[in-house]
């Protein structure tokens, strides 16, 4: 029921989000990176989202917008 | 399907220059979104300190001034005095407030002056590479305390909130965390609380985050934040220290 | 005319600067100059500004650079040891360009010192006693009213420039009492808004940022061309000077401030006694009336005597104008201690027997 | 122009002696300066202050060799004594000075100013007591102008003028 | 000789402090010369010192003034902005005549401005930004070996005119690499005792008073006589300057510091490209090796370049040395950006043309 | 008949410049006689302050510096680790201490450096006058708030001694008064321990006294002693704020 | 059985001993005065004094000396 | 004399490419300056360092036109490639750089840094394979002296000595 989009460019790969997703469904890529240099973040199972949003509310850099 | 959560207007397109997973970036996010949610825009000049956040005001939609190091809140009364109508900001780093500055926000909190004060407690300098700070934490490493803060030789860590709780003038005084979501939701609530009291004209408001510093402290980031939710969350208590009603 | 007042040089620079439109006021208590926050202290209230007893000269000029950063005109003064404490802001103010006033009313040192008058503080003045290349449009009244006078204008000329403008007085000049007419009180709303100032209505495309960092060399560099050609400017049009009995003179005393009104005594009792003397008062001592001393060097003057209350630092201004074409002497005091009409008179006499 | 020191210790109203002439100086249009000598930034010790009246703008106001000495106690009498132009004027206040100046190529007055002063029934007046035998030896200004501007500045407090005007015309008319 | 060492600028001061007897450090971060507090905060500690990371520039100061009242060899170190903050505590230091040493990286400015290289202080570190007429021994080492041998004797120097030392780098000195010999650990013992110093033994006619505080003028004025003999003295015996082809030079660059060996390179460029130019370097900046000046002002060259990175501030005591005898051309750059060899080169010769 | 009280001889013969009735001078004797009995001489430094006591180094019979105004913690500190065998001691006023230098003395403290501190509060500036000081009760006029001090206009006053307690580091705080012959007894007692503490190498201590300025507050010397007795002492409670065994 | 006596010169009159003293024996001179100019303080009644030193402790001058 | 600037970004080793560069001359008796360009007070970024070796005193420590260039990453190459002197060597870690040098008045090696790096089983050794390649090319110093040299700086932590030693011998051999 909930939907998460990335804004690529600004994300760090911190981790912080993955960290924060209760459903586990978050992950840094290990081989997908923007123009900066960063693996990014990435929805392994869009299905299973729930719109939260606690993966934005951790997520310093404002990548992540969640719809629900 | 409607929007949960997206970047706040209150926050310019710049991508910010924090490190990875450094949560400056969270409490950049929390005063933005209090401030535009607050309806204040148009009426808002914040201060951006020395400190990691220097470029706060590439970030921030408002007026900003930068301001020398520890001297925000001075900076801060200066600006609100001479505009009283405006909803002014200092965002400090706890080297900023605690070392060098430790004074003016003082002075700034006796006075009662009506702002709003966001201090980073990172626990460290970051910008100039993690040297100790006054809140370092006893046994924590920086490059001047190389095996570990010891309070005989480096001295004790300062908490601030305690410190600032003791004076007549602040009308509020929270310290919250950032590092887990519900800390974050927390200070979210603390911000919106200290622009609310300064709306109100109630006087200075004053939130401490505990924030991460996962470069200088040799950290990943959730290692980071694991740190500010268990280490620091133990030296520094969360909650209200004052609140006048 | 406006009616006369018998106001002291402390007091008077604070009704003229609340008369200029100042609003803002921080500063910290230090001898010779408490009778200016002490004014402020009431007057500004009873104009709607506000007056904050500081807990440092570090917070008063950095509360100024807020207050003038966000459009109002703001002011601090102190003295000697204030001033010093004060450097780091000041060059802030400058890098960020920020319009506004500084009083320093020089006491002697160097450290604790004394609380006599001196001029001891001149190179902080003009050369810069920050980091970084910075300079101040610096006003060195001799009088009461050239004190009114000069602050009266100085906040149009800071706005100008958006610059910091220095008022360089000392002890004596800020107990002295003299009568002065006082200018009218001005329109607020007279004064130019300022497109550049944080009044907070700055969103998206017009947020205003007043800042002094660059981190790329190239801005960095670009900025302080940039300065450098507003100094140049001020040079050209700013730069002010009283010259006395020049044209004809065989020696020329100068000496700026208080002590050029000594020399100008001194000038006249030398000329009774026959001797050719002339003087030449920069009234500015930064931007610095180089041209005065280059025409006096390359005319008549067979000499210059540079008089100073310190251990000789305006002489070297005085030196660098005068480029080698004439002697340049030098009398000076310090400590404190003043020199009379007449010491110079002795000066003068006894060096050239 | 006239050169004057006036000097004692602080609570003698020595500043405010020389401010009283600088005040009917600039009431008369004349050029005037107003230099007190100010202690170190603590209480007690001596005071001092330099006025210098004149018809066109005072240039200097450091005096070197005073016209006119007016000292209210011993030390300053001796500071200043020596620096008195020759034919100058001394005032000295014999109430608190019994020496007797030692020069004889100037006019010295002795005035027991603090007895004058409690006779008139104002004992904080002695300065006043003493402005009035300046005026009148110096002929600096009118009595008339000295009377209206000590009823000026007092303007704001209004019940000190008989007594300070009396005290001047006790001495005045010495 | 001593084995060599690979070690950074800020390193080798630090070390040379130590074995120079140092054992007191007070100081506040600041790029770019984090490495000195760094480095002391464990080596003190090793040889029974004491590191303190103050709170503030302007408490780092004032507890190198209390340790070296006290007798200790103290030193602090910082960048523009930090020796901004320590102005006040400069003059206090110079006004109680206490032997100590000061470091300066300095950064370009004004305000925050950048942290990048640069020699924007000069004025401040040679004429006295503080209040009061005072000046300081001023070192402008060029190489990491400079920095170790005048920090080596920097202390002995302090304690002999009783009066701080200033080390004049910037963030280049403090950052580049350069293999050095070290001196070898002073024996704390050959230290001479200093009887004025605070060691706490003082009671009825031994007491020891640090004081800058002089109330009575003639004795403030003593004071500054006192104080600008020993700055003559030191100007006799301390002035130090490298020269370099200077004899039969057409053409005579000055630079001090890091810019003065990028000049020793452009020297030797010119004298390829048959341009007869040489080099002045003063090695202090005060006293400033006028003498140098003169004799080459007075000798075979047609003209100065002052070069410095700033906008303007070495080519004054250039010219003060200089005396209008030979023009003195500059050229400056400033905000972090750094002229090569080349850039010189190519200065000289397109004004040539 | 024998001696119960003469002068110690840890003051020099010099005679004070303070004004009639100024407490600045018991206050000294305190210092003095407990050095004297504590039986350091010739092991003591003592740190003069900028404001009336700036003279300090003329009447304590013993090294002593003096330092730039509101740094003397930072001066003691200097001088405590280059000797630390010698007793050293601070003697401040409330402008130095509290307004210009408060950034000193909380970093002193919260370092648990190990000197004492003599902090003298009159609540005012007497040196240059009589400005407002941090500690200038409401309501009580100065030069620079000429209608009484009034929070919103002015600032509050700040409370030294609960301000330090709050820190780490500081091993003893008490206030005592000037204002009648029994506070001054027990004033001797806290300076004694304050000193006994740093000889027993407990680390920072620290003695407010409630002291009185005739000149300035426009009172005889013995209106100035009741003012601090009743006034004074209602704003700030005499006490113990900090014992660390 | 006790006996105050003072250091004239150091007096400056300020009274705090007057004040303090519990038999009320001590008083500002209105005619005597030091050399600084200050009226001095004085004993009225020797013969009452009980040697308790609360002139002294008050005194911040260090004029007293008090024997019993 | 050899003007060389190392260049990439932080974490590459380029700094520590130049130090060593910078032991071996000093222990060779040489002359040598090593200049980092230190950035703003903050993370990330590109680094660089200019070293200079000399057989008399460096003088000049800036670089206008370096005689060789070790590019670890595209924008350092970008930023320096035109400055390089006619006749002087481009070192390009090719692992990370594309494309290739449009210059033919200077020599250019490509080294696919990385992968020598992991081959040999040390991933972060890169910059050492690419410092083996410069030794070889520039014929600066003997390899033994590089091989003693890498001994003794990391004499305090002996276990990375053989395998800093195999990266350069890798690329030193390429
Ligand atoms: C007067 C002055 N001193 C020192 C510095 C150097 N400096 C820059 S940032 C900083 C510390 C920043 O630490 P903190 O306030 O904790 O902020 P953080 O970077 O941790 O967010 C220092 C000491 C400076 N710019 N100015
Ligand atoms: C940097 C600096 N600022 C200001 C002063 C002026 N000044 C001298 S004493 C003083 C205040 C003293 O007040 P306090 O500390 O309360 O001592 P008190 O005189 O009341 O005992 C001030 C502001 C100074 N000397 N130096
Ligand atoms: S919205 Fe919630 S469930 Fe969906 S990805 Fe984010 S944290 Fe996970
Ligand atoms: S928290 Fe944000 S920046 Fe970090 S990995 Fe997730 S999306 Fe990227
Ligand atoms: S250095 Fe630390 S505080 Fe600064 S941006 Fe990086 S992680 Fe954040
Ligand atoms: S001014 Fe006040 S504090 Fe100072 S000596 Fe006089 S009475 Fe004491
Ligand atoms: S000792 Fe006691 S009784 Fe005697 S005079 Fe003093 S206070 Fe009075
Ligand atoms: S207390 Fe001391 S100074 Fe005051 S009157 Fe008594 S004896 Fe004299
Ligand atoms: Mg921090
Ligand atoms: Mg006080």
């Amino acid at each position: 029921m909930g939907k998460v989009t990335f804004k690529k460019e600004l994300c760090k790969g911190c981790g912080l989000c993955v960290d924060a997703c209760p459903k586990k469904i978050l992950a840094v890529s290990k081989t997908e990176s923007n123009n900066k240099g960063y693996f990014i973040a990435e929805c392994l199972d869009a299905e299973k989202c729930i719109g939260c949003a606690f993966c934005a509310t951790m997520c310093p850099d404002c990548v992540i917008t969640v719809e629900k | 399907m409607s929007i949960v959560f997206e970047k706040t207007s209150f926050l310019t397109d710049t991508s910010m220059h924090y490190c990875p997973g450094c949560t400056h970036g969270i409490a950049h996010r929390l005063v933005a979104e209090a401030l535009e949610e607050l309806g204040v825009k148009g009426h808002v000049v914040g201060v951006a300190p020395v400190g990691c956040a220097v470029f706060a005001y590439n970030y921030f939609n408002c007026d900003m001034q930068q301001a020398a190091h520890g001297r925000a809140p001075a900076v801060a009364t200066g600006i609100k005095l001479t505009d009283p109508d405006n909803i002014v900001f200092a965002y400090q780093g706890d080297g900023d407030l605690a070392s060098i500055g430790i004074a003016e926000i003082i002075h700034a909190a006796t006075r009662g002056t009506n702002i709003t004060v966001i201090f980073i407690n990172n626990a460290i300098y970051g910008m100039t590479g993690g040297q100790m700070a006054p809140t370092t934490l006893i046994g924590q490493k920086a490059t001047t305390c190389v095996y570990g803060r010891n309070a005989e030789t480096n001295g004790n860590p300062i908490k601030v909130c305690e410190l600032l709780a003791t004076l007549t003038g602040p009308s509020y005084i929270e310290r919250v965390s950032l590092g887990d979501v519900k800390s974050v939701k927390q200070a979210k609530k603390a911000v919106l609380k200290a622009f609310q009291n300064q709306i109100d004209g109630k006087g200075f408001s004053f939130v401490e985050m505990l924030s991460s510093c996962p470069t200088n402290w040799h950290m990943t980031p959730t290692q980071a934040t694991s740190f500010v939710s268990n280490e620091m969350q133990n030296m520094f208590p969360l909650g209200v220290f004052k609140e006048v009603e | 005319m406006a009616e006369k007042k018998l106001m002291k040089g402390n007091e008077a620079i604070a009704e003229a600067a609340v008369r200029a439109g100042c609003r803002f006021y921080a500063g910290y208590p230090i001898t010779p100059q408490n009778e200016i926050p002490e004014y402020m202290s009431w007057r500004l209230a009873e104009v709607g500004g506000h007056f904050v007893q500081s807990e440092s000269e570090v917070a008063a000029i950095n509360m100024v650079f807020g207050s003038a950063g966000a459009g109002g005109r703001a002011m601090t003064s102190s003295s000697s040891p204030g001033i010093s404490l004060k450097q780091e802001g000041i060059s802030y103010i400058c890098g960020a360009e920020i319009p506004c006033v500084i009083i320093n009313m020089v006491r002697s040192g160097p450290g604790l010192g004394g609380i006599q008058p001196a001029q001891c503080d001149y190179f902080q003045a003009t050369k810069g006693g920050g980091h970084g290349d910075y300079r101040m449009l610096v006003y060195a009244p001799s009088s009461v009213q050239e004190c009114v006078d000069l602050m009266y204008t100085s906040f149009d000329k800071a706005e100008k420039y958006r610059l910091p403008v220095m008022i360089l007085g000392d002890g004596m000049l800020g107990q002295i009492m003299e009568a002065v007419s006082l200018p009218p009180m001005r329109d607020l709303n007279t004064i130019p808004k300022k497109k550049w100032a944080t009044t907070g209505e700055g969103f998206g495309d017009t947020r205003r940022i007043i800042n002094s960092l660059y981190i790329v060399p190239d801005e960095l560099e670009a900025m302080n061309i940039k300065l450098q050609n507003i100094y140049d400017s001020m040079a050209v049009n700013e730069t002010l000077v009283e010259e006395y009995l020049v044209d004809d003179a065989d020696i020329i005393l100068t000496a700026y401030g208080t002590v050029g009104r000594i020399a100008k005594s001194a000038v006249d009792i030398l000329r009774e006694q026959g001797v050719k003397a002339g003087l030449i008062r920069p009234i500015t001592v930064y931007p610095f009336p180089t041209a005065s001393f280059q025409k006096a060097a390359s005319g008549k003057a067979k000499e210059f005597l540079a008089i100073e209350l310190s251990m000789g630092q305006y002489i070297e201004d005085v030196k660098l104008s005068v480029e080698g074409k004439k002697p340049v002497r030098f009398f000076g005091r310090s400590g404190g201690n003043i020199m009379s009409p007449e010491d110079i008179v002795a000066f003068v006499t006894k060096e050239n027997k | 122009m006239e050169k004057l020191i006036v000097a004692g210790f602080g609570g003698q109203g020595v500043l405010s002696l020389g401010q009283m002439i600088a005040y009917a100086a600039m009431y008369e249009d004349k050029a005037v300066t107003w230099l007190p000598s100010y202690g170190p930034e603590m209480r007690g010790g001596t005071a001092n202050c330099s006025v210098i009246v004149d018809d066109v703008s005072v240039a200097s106001p450091i005096i070197a060799n005073p016209d006119c000495l007016i000292a209210m106690n011993k030390p300053s009498l001796d500071k200043f004594v020596d620096k008195v132009k020759k034919g100058g004027l001394i005032l000295v206040n014999s109430s608190l000075i019994s020496d007797k100046v030692a020069r004889d190529d100037v006019t010295i007055i002795y005035i027991d100013a603090n007895e004058i002063a409690h006779k008139i029934g104002n004992d904080k007046a002695s300065n006043l007591v003493v402005l009035g035998v300046y005026i009148k030896a110096s002929g600096l200004f009118e009595k008339d102008v000295m009377l209206s501007t000590i009823a000026k500045v007092f303007a704001a407090k209004p019940k000190f003028i008989p007594s300070n005007q009396a005290a001047f015309l006790a001495g005045y008319e010495m």
